[in-house]
């Protein structure tokens, strides 16, 4: 049996691997001849999916169904029968992931199919096909002349009448695609034309660093229509005159319906998300539901759960969403569909294996010069590479003859295999991204993985230079490499046992979720919150916005904590200090009743965010009618309204905005509407961040009434005696209410306690909210995972989440921590500081760099030396230890003026190796 | 020194950590941002693993300008790392102008995202190594 | 700070008190060999005797720290040494290469100094105490103080936990530190507050010593350096007499640093020739960044050397101008951190590029 | 001026959204679509839909309907073509224009339009003969808007002059245009009258 993954997108691909990778049998199915689904064309994502798609490839729990439509299912959950292109396989569970299709009924008025005028993701094509031509220009597609003036038109099919709802990614993407083309043509003018700037957390940022960095012009105005004349794209917008058009400095002058024309090279549609076209009939013959939009429908507690037990959904088929929710999602369905599966096969790496003596055999270096399909081969001329590569000492063969990383991957095995080869040097792919596969594949051969090096001749070589350049530089850097070889030392690797528990920071829906999602997939966990109750920010709220009583999901919550025998809850309690590394930690807790030592081996840190109190902020604390929107909503669980006029300031109170403070203040205008349908509520705002499907809340309350005022950022409204007065950007004139009630709209803020366990779980914060694994430009794959492995985050400790994202996102981090524990043992990392007692002065200087306090000074006793009858020296040397902990970098070996300390895989001799040949 | 000032393509040896400028080198190639392919890469984890006696040693080897790239002080992968590289490579270059060397030498804080600034940093750089002329060292018996 | 003000004679019983009175174990001091001076280990109070007439003598032959380099032992003793040769004991206090608790620094003011060698040979001419008059004096008979002493600004006694300044035809002698100040009131000195900081002569020494450096030769370019270490057989002396380097075995002794054999040729067969003794220019660009922050400048390298190359012109020449980058005079308090262990968030960018 | 809402009228939004065509008045999310579209904001750029729109919702119910602007719509339905909220902008003018007519009917207001004595001097001839009849037009029309039958003469030729001579020239109106001397200046009637008729009666009652 097995589990199939329907969708080889990046959230298929996510969810197979992650099931894979703990030990499930896995069917993957994509309709395509090929995987990567819309985030393979993405302009720089092939660094991204790419190594994904390699291990899928090479995954032996994952059969891979290409090219096949799933075509009936019977059974129920535990054992269903799926019918695949004509084959029938047995499945335990099903996850959804069948991803999404673009809008495709543009109006006219956008000129579509004028040349220049593209969609974002025709416009993502057009960024990665960007060859470095000479003048490194963005040019028109119609006449290859340099595109002076670019603009973005958002919200182009979603919104409107075609597609009710937001596609919620375009904010992010367009943000993403005008940064691109900023940096790399920083002499490109870029305009954004938008209704609403609906992005959170770290993409504030970047559209903040857009407006006033890179200069580009965020417009509010949605252009109806694109008119081409003379090679140009002429579009109207509302706003005079331009921001910042006219020198810098000058103040920027608001809206005041004077219709401007700007004149432009290229016009970008950031084109709405639809549900797949496929995605009807898919959901009919799974027998789920969908929603009122064509989506699979999930609910706002169960984001992942279909209304078919066993059948999961994820990733944008259930709502337009951005990759780093979608790939969230995929992990957590995966968890969740594993639940229904056994585990049959082996987890990849966790075979016994033995590595060759080496230090006894002759220098043998293969060097594998791969064609990258084409990407290598056809910039650099291989065979003279080759030719000159054989003659180097210690070079017992070189292939030059793959061609795709799964062809290099099995030449390298059997090279160590039949060759006896005991160096390897790859040519070809970024180590970065695939050091990790090469080094597996040594490794299964039967050569320690560190006897490793790798030449990035893909992506710094070919892609960068020219035919001539590119060949002599990568005859350099492969003989470096070559010589690099040489010293290179085999690593010692240790196996320790994974302990099975994992520890979970915060009590808030987050952490519950995550506790709740390992205790099921059978781990132990400690769910460690400060506080003396569980409930977190579910305490603070009545209703959700679906409805829900919040009240009614923290008892089921905490009825199946407090049923589950696998957790066990610590309430009042903080977590001290940690030490040890991925699959084997130990803290000490500090709690109600004194302290205790715990130990796990995966961490969820789930800490949430709270509401910053808006203390002086236009009078709160001092006056009584001035309430934030949690407290409102408080008032409106009352059942009564006193109030004939009410006022709400959105974005009054700069600081980090959570997801869901749009939504809040239009379902709570909503609530406040239908208890009195004669108020007066009125909404001043700079953005109304109602993503998704929560645009119908916006629409909603706008029908019923609510009046939304625009006000610019630089001119909040002010509440004094009684009166709000605000500048509306579309009277160019001030505004005065009355109000009964002012709500407003907290800030949030981190954690305070993340500070602290940054620094004990070795995270990296961002404005005091954890910050993931890898902070890539573009995408996010991995969401979840922290710098630290074994350390995951979730939830508002990473931004300030919806419900439904933030239990997303902890089954996510639980999937992610149970694919650690599924694993019997790990192996130390290689890449660590060793000492050399011997040589080592005892100084403690490194004790000083080292910023994981992984070193520390011993006292050794110094071995006796003896001559005839008598012994000297007995004594004891002060001499450094790198203990457990040691992340390499190396710090400390760069100061150690005597080399005592030294960094494996990174020694001097291994970089002078190079040196005397670059 | 036979060679032309004009005709003079610098060898340039750039260490660059595994996070930051080696990612956005990698970028640069993604991108396809061309520069001129006078830079011999050595990846180290950390801008902090950089002993300067490499930069010495690659000096002396006769490299005409040796590159150190490093994650922006603050966003080190592994938090201090770059603080301590910049003192180091402050230090070294320190002593370096006092002998006429260092303008051979020189650092740049590159972001994983920042593949354009790497494509300029090495174009700059070899324009700038061209203008100082061979490393004297080149063709010395050492 | 607290201290006295002493005749010159009656420095014998203070340091015969300090052995008497076990504040220290054992003291470490200049006495006199003949026409030269050097550093004897003292348990017997008896022993010192008459150390106005030596500790004072413009002569230097070891930097005592040296000699105490590696001593991480539980016993107290006091070191009497000049301005440089403190320095270097407190950053070997920092490199954890000496026992603060166990040693009690004496600092003596310096009028600069000659070779161990000239000042025996002149010591008719010179005597044991000397002052700026008198060495303009000598040098116009030809007889100039080290290099290193001639661009030395911290000559004035001002660290360590005692300091003996002269002032005029006196000592003055304070407590620093608080063990300094209970090592003074232990042997009985009778204690008031003292100023000895002479800031009026600081500045003339710092102004004086900044013109010296000006006039001596520069290595500006690669090929000034070469020419500058042309005769060095890379015997590393000044390596093992430099009281900053600690190493227990340096780099250059390790077969990556002082290759032999194969990996020589090796070498040579990627250079088509090399010049031997190897790693001539390597190992003193090394060393030089090595010591650029702990460097006192005493000049012992200089001294050391065989083949008499002016070290003084690239060690501590080189390494001050480090110094100045962090703000840095090395020696001057056991608690700051060495500049290579700390940083500030935004600081030196215009040193980069 | 700060605009005080609390002297404004809440309930405008919903007296709108009464009238057909005005039922859709708070759809609007201000996206501006609908003035980036207009014929008439590009030659009178005071005209601006969507801030009409906005006035409406905040029960600036004096200064909408005394605005002389609403009148300037040209009916061209590019507005509600393209309103990606379904506003019907067009038809809601024509919700907003029926309410300040009943306004002025009342007296509370004054419009500064000559828009509806045209509109309703175009009407009656519709009423009459079932087609646009110029003549019958104009000399309802301007005696009205100027207050007596001798200056609207005189207004009326001064118009014609101008304008008028070129809608002889072009058939549009008689004596000299080609469909022959008086074409256009006595009405053409069409058939069915008696539909028309109905047509007019049923609207009518639909108003009371």
């Amino acid at each position: 049996m097995g589990i199939a993954v329907i969708g080889g997108g990046v959230a298929g691909i996510t969810a197979a691997l992650d099931l894979a990778d703990s030990g499930y049998k896995v069917y993957l199915i994509e309709k395509n001849a090929k995987l990567g689904g819309k985030v393979a064309e993405l302009a720089e994502c092939e660094t991204g999916i790419a190594p994904r798609i390699v291990k899928i490839e090479n995954h032996p729990n994952i059969e891979l169904m290409l090219s096949s439509e799933v075509e009936g299912l019977s059974g129920s959950a535990g054992d269903f029968k799926l019918k695949v292109s004509g084959k029938e396989i047995d499945v335990e569970s099903v996850v959804l992931a069948p991803g999404y299709d673009v809008f495709d009924s543009i109006a006219k008025s956008y000129a579509i199919g004028h040349p220049n005028v593209v969609t974002a993701l025709e416009f993502e094509g057009m960024l990665r096909a960007c060859t470095p031509s000479e003048t490194g220009q963005l040019v028109r597609p119609s006449d290859g002349k340099p595109v002076k003036r670019i603009g973005f038109i958002k919200c182009v099919g979603s919104r409107g009448k075609e597609n009710e709802i937001c596609s919620t990614a375009c904010c992010g993407f367009t943000a993403k695609e005008a940064w691109e083309v900023k940096e790399r043509f920083p002499g490109t003018e870029v305009y954004i034309f938008y209704m609403d700037i609906r992005v959170f957390g770290r993409d504030e940022e970047l559209v903040a660093k857009l407006k006033d960095k890179y200069g580009v012009k965020y417009i509010r105005s949605r252009v109806p229509e694109v008119i081409p004349e003379n090679g140009t794209l002429t579009v109207k917008f509302e706003n005079k005159p331009l921001q910042g058009l006219r020198g810098r400095g000058q103040s920027p002058r608001l809206e005041n319906g004077t219709v401007e024309r700007l004149d432009l090279d290229m016009v970008v549609l950031a084109v709405g998300l639809l549900p797949s076209k496929t995605l009807g009939k898919l959901a009919e013959i799974m027998g789920v539901k969908t929603d009122t939009y064509g989506y699979l429908e999930t609910s706002l507690t169960n984001p992942l759960e279909t209304n078919v037990p066993g059948i999961l959904a994820c990733g944008t088929a259930t709502a337009p969403m951005k990759v780093r929710e979608s790939v969230a999602q995929a992990s957590g369905a995966a968890l969740k569909a594993a639940l229904f599966s056994e585990r049959t096969e082996l987890i990849p790496g966790q075979e016994e294996r033995k590595f060759i003596e080496v230090a006894d055999k002759p220098l043998k270096i293969g060097v594998f010069i791969c064609g990258c399909e084409g990407e290598v081969a056809g910039a650099v001329d291989l065979p003279a590479v080759v030719e000159h590569v054989k003659h180097l000492t210690g070079v017992a063969s070189v292939n030059g003859e793959t061609t795709t990383m799964k062809e290099a991957l099995e030449a390298i095995e059997s090279g160590i295999v039949d060759q006896g080869l005991t160096r390897i040097v790859v040519a070809g792919y970024s180590p970065r991204l695939y050091e990790d596969l090469f080094r597996d594949a040594c490794a299964k051969a039967g050569l320690n993985p560190y006897l490793l090096d790798m030449v990035n001749l893909r992506e710094q070589v070919a892609w960068v230079h020219g035919k001539e350049e590119a060949t002599n530089a990568a005859i350099s850097q492969i003989t470096m490499a070559v010589e690099r070889a040489r010293y290179l030392e085999p690593v010692p690797i240790e196996r320790y046992p994974v302990i099975p528990k994992a520890l979970v920071v915060g009590g808030g829906v987050a952490g519950m979720n995550a506790a709740l999602e390992i205790a099921q997939a059978g781990y132990e966990v400690y769910l460690v919150e400060k506080e003396a109750e569980l409930g977190g920010g579910l305490r603070e709220n009545t209703e959700l916005p679906s409805g829900e009583s919040a009240s009614d999901v923290l008892k089921e919550f905490v009825e199946k904590i407090s049923s589950n025998e696998k957790i066990r809850v610590y309430t009042g309690a903080t977590v001290e200090d940690v030490r040890g590394r991925a699959g084997s930690f130990r803290a000490r807790m500090k709690g109600e009743d004194g302290g205790e030592e715990i130990d796990f081996g995966a961490a969820i840190l789930a800490t949430g965010a709270r509401e910053f109190v808006p203390e002086g902020w236009y009078g709160y604390g001092q006056e009584k009618k001035v309430v934030t929107q949690s407290e409102f909503e408080k008032m409106l669980a009352g059942g009564h309204m006193d109030a004939t006029t009410i006022v709400m300031i959105q974005d009054g109170i700069p600081g980090q905005r959570s997801k869901y403070s749009g939504i809040q203040v239009v379902s709570n205008a909503l609530k406040a509407k239908a208890l009195k349908p004669d108020l007066n509520v009125f909404v001043l705002y700079q953005e109304i961040k109602t993503y998704g499907k929560w645009e119908v809340l916006y629409k909603e309350a706008r029908e019923k009434g609510v009046i939304f005022l625009r006000y610019d950022e630089g001119r909040p409204p002010a509440f004094q005696e009684g009166i709000v007065s605000v500048y509306d950007v579309i009277f160019t004139d001030e505004i005065q209410i009355k109000p009964d009630v002012v709500v407003l709209s907290p800030a949030m803020l981190p954690a305070e306690e993340n500070e602290q366990l940054s620094t004990m779980f070795m995270i990296p914060l961002k404005n005091g909210f954890f910050l993931e694994e890898q902070e890539r430009p573009k995408l996010v794959l991995t969401p979840v995972d922290t710098v630290n492995e074994g350390v995951f985050i979730c939830g508002s400790a990473v931004y300030p989440a919806m419900v439904d994202e933030a239990i997303a996102m902890s089954s996510a981090a639980a999937s992610r921590a149970c694919v650690l524990l599924a694993k019997n043992f790990l192996e130390t990392p290689g890449i660590v500081s060793v000492v050399d007692d011997a040589i080592c002065s005892g100084c403690g200087v490194c004790v000083d760099l080292c910023p994981v306090e992984a070193i520390e000074l011993v006292e050794e006793p110094v071995s006796a030396v003896t001559f005839g009858v008598m012994t000297v020296l007995s004594g004891k040397k002060t001499v450094a230890r790198v203990i457990e902990g040691c992340i390499g970098c190396g710090s400390c070996a760069s100061y150690c003026p005597s080399g005592a300390i030294s960094l494996q895989n990174f020694k001097d001799q291994q970089v002078f190796a190079q040196l005397d040949y670059a | 020194m036979e060679e032309v000032v004009g005709g003079f393509e610098p060898k340039i040896v750039g260490f660059t950590c595994n996070w930051c400028t080696y990612a956005g080198a990698d970028l640069a190639g993604t991108s396809r941002k061309k520069y001129p392919p006078n830079i011999r890469i050595i990846r180290l984890m950390c801008s902090g693993r950089l002993d300067p006696m490499f930069v010495l040693k690659a000096l002396l080897n006769g490299a005409d300008g040796v590159f150190i790239g490093g994650c922006h002080p603050g966003e080190c992968h592994y938090i201090k790392g770059n603080f301590y590289a910049r003192r180091r490579i402050a230090a070294l270059r320190t002593i370096l102008k006092q002998l006429g060397l260092d303008k051979r030498v020189r650092s740049e804080w590159i972001s994983a995202s920042e593949g354009d600034k790497f494509a300029r940093t090495m174009k700059d750089m070899a324009e700038e190594i061209k203008q100082v002329g061979p490393n004297p060292m080149r063709d010395k018996i050492l | 700070m607290k201290g006295t003000e002493l005749n010159y004679e009656d420095l014998e019983g203070f340091f015969q008190g300090l052995l008497d009175n076990k504040v220290i174990d054992a003291l470490i001091m200049p006495h006199r060999v003949g026409n030269k001076v050097s550093y004897m280990l003292v348990r017997d109070k008896e022993k010192v005797a008459s150390p106005e007439s030596v500790i004072f003598a413009p002569s230097f032959g070891v930097n005592a720290a040296n000699v105490v380099k590696g001593w991480m032992i539980d016993n107290k003793v006091g070191i009497v040494a000049k301005p440089c040769e403190i320095r270097a004991a407190i950053e070997l206090i920092k490199l954890k290469q000496l026992n603060e608790e166990s040693v009690l620094l004496i600092t003596v003011d310096c009028s600069g100094a000659f070779k161990n060698e000239d000042y025996a040979e002149h010591y008719a001419e010179i005597g044991n105490l000397v002052d700026s008059a008198k060495l303009k004096e000598l040098e116009g008979k030809g007889i100039s103080i080290r290099e290193a002493c001639a661009i030395c600004e911290n000559r004035l006694a001002d660290i360590g936990d005692i300091i003996i300044a002269r002032i005029n035809g006196k000592v003055g002698v304070a407590g620093l530190t608080e063990m300094g100040v209970k090592a003074l009131s232990a042997v009985g000195l009778p204690l008031e507050d003292k100023d000895l900081e002479r800031r009026e002569e600081k500045e003339r020494i710092v102004a004086e010593a900044r013109k010296r450096l000006e006039e001596l030769p520069k290595i500006d370019s690669v090929e000034a350096l070469e020419a500058f270490l042309q005769d060095c057989i890379v015997c590393k002396n000044c390596r093992d007499v430099c009281p900053v380097c600690y190493c227990k075995e340096c780099f250059f002794d390790q077969p990556l640093g002082n290759p032999v054999g194969g990996d020589l040729l090796n070498l040579a067969e990627l250079r088509g020739a090399i010049e031997v003794p190897a790693n001539q220019l390597l190992y003193h660009l090394t060393r030089v960044y090595h010591v650029c922050t702990t460097c006192v400048a005493c000049g012992a390298c200089e001294d050391a050397c065989p083949k008499s190359i002016p070290l003084t012109r690239f060690y501590p020449v080189l390494a001050q101008k480090v110094q100045e980058i962090f703000e840095y005079v090395p020696g001057k308090d056991t608690k700051e951190p060495l500049p290579f262990t700390t940083y500030e968030d935004e600081e030196l960018e215009e040193c980069l590029r | 001026m700060p605009i005080k809402t609390w002297e404004l009228d809440p309930n405008f939004k919903y007296e709108i959204m009464n009238e057909p065509g005005g039922e859709h008045l708070t759809a609007c999310y201000q996206c501006s679509t609908c003035t980036l579209g207009c014929p008439v904001t590009e030659i009178i750029p005071s005209y601006n839909p969507r801030k009409i729109i906005q006035m409406s919702l905040l029960g600036m119910r004096k200064e909408v309907l005394s605005n002389a602007d609403l009148w300037i719509c040209a009916l061209c339905q590019t507005c509600t073509a393209r309103c990606p909220q379904d506003v019907m902008i067009c038809e809601l003018m024509g919700a907003i224009r029926r309410i300040a007519e009943e306004e002025e009917a009342a007296g509370n207001i004054k419009i500064e339009s000559a828009r509806p004595l045209f509109e309703k001097a175009f009407l009656h001839t519709l009423q009459k003969y079932g087609r646009l009849y110029d003549m019958g037009l104009a000399l309802e029309y301007y005696p009205n808007r100027e207050g007596s039958k001798i200056k609207g003469m005189k207004a009326m030729m001064k118009d014609y002059k101008d304008f008028g001579m070129r809608m002889f020239k072009k058939g549009k109106m008689g004596p000299l245009g080609g469909g022959g001397v008086f074409k256009g200046m006595l009405p053409e009637k069409i058939k069915e009258r008696e539909v028309l008729k109905k047509i007019f009666e049923q609207l009518g009652e639909k108003e009371k």
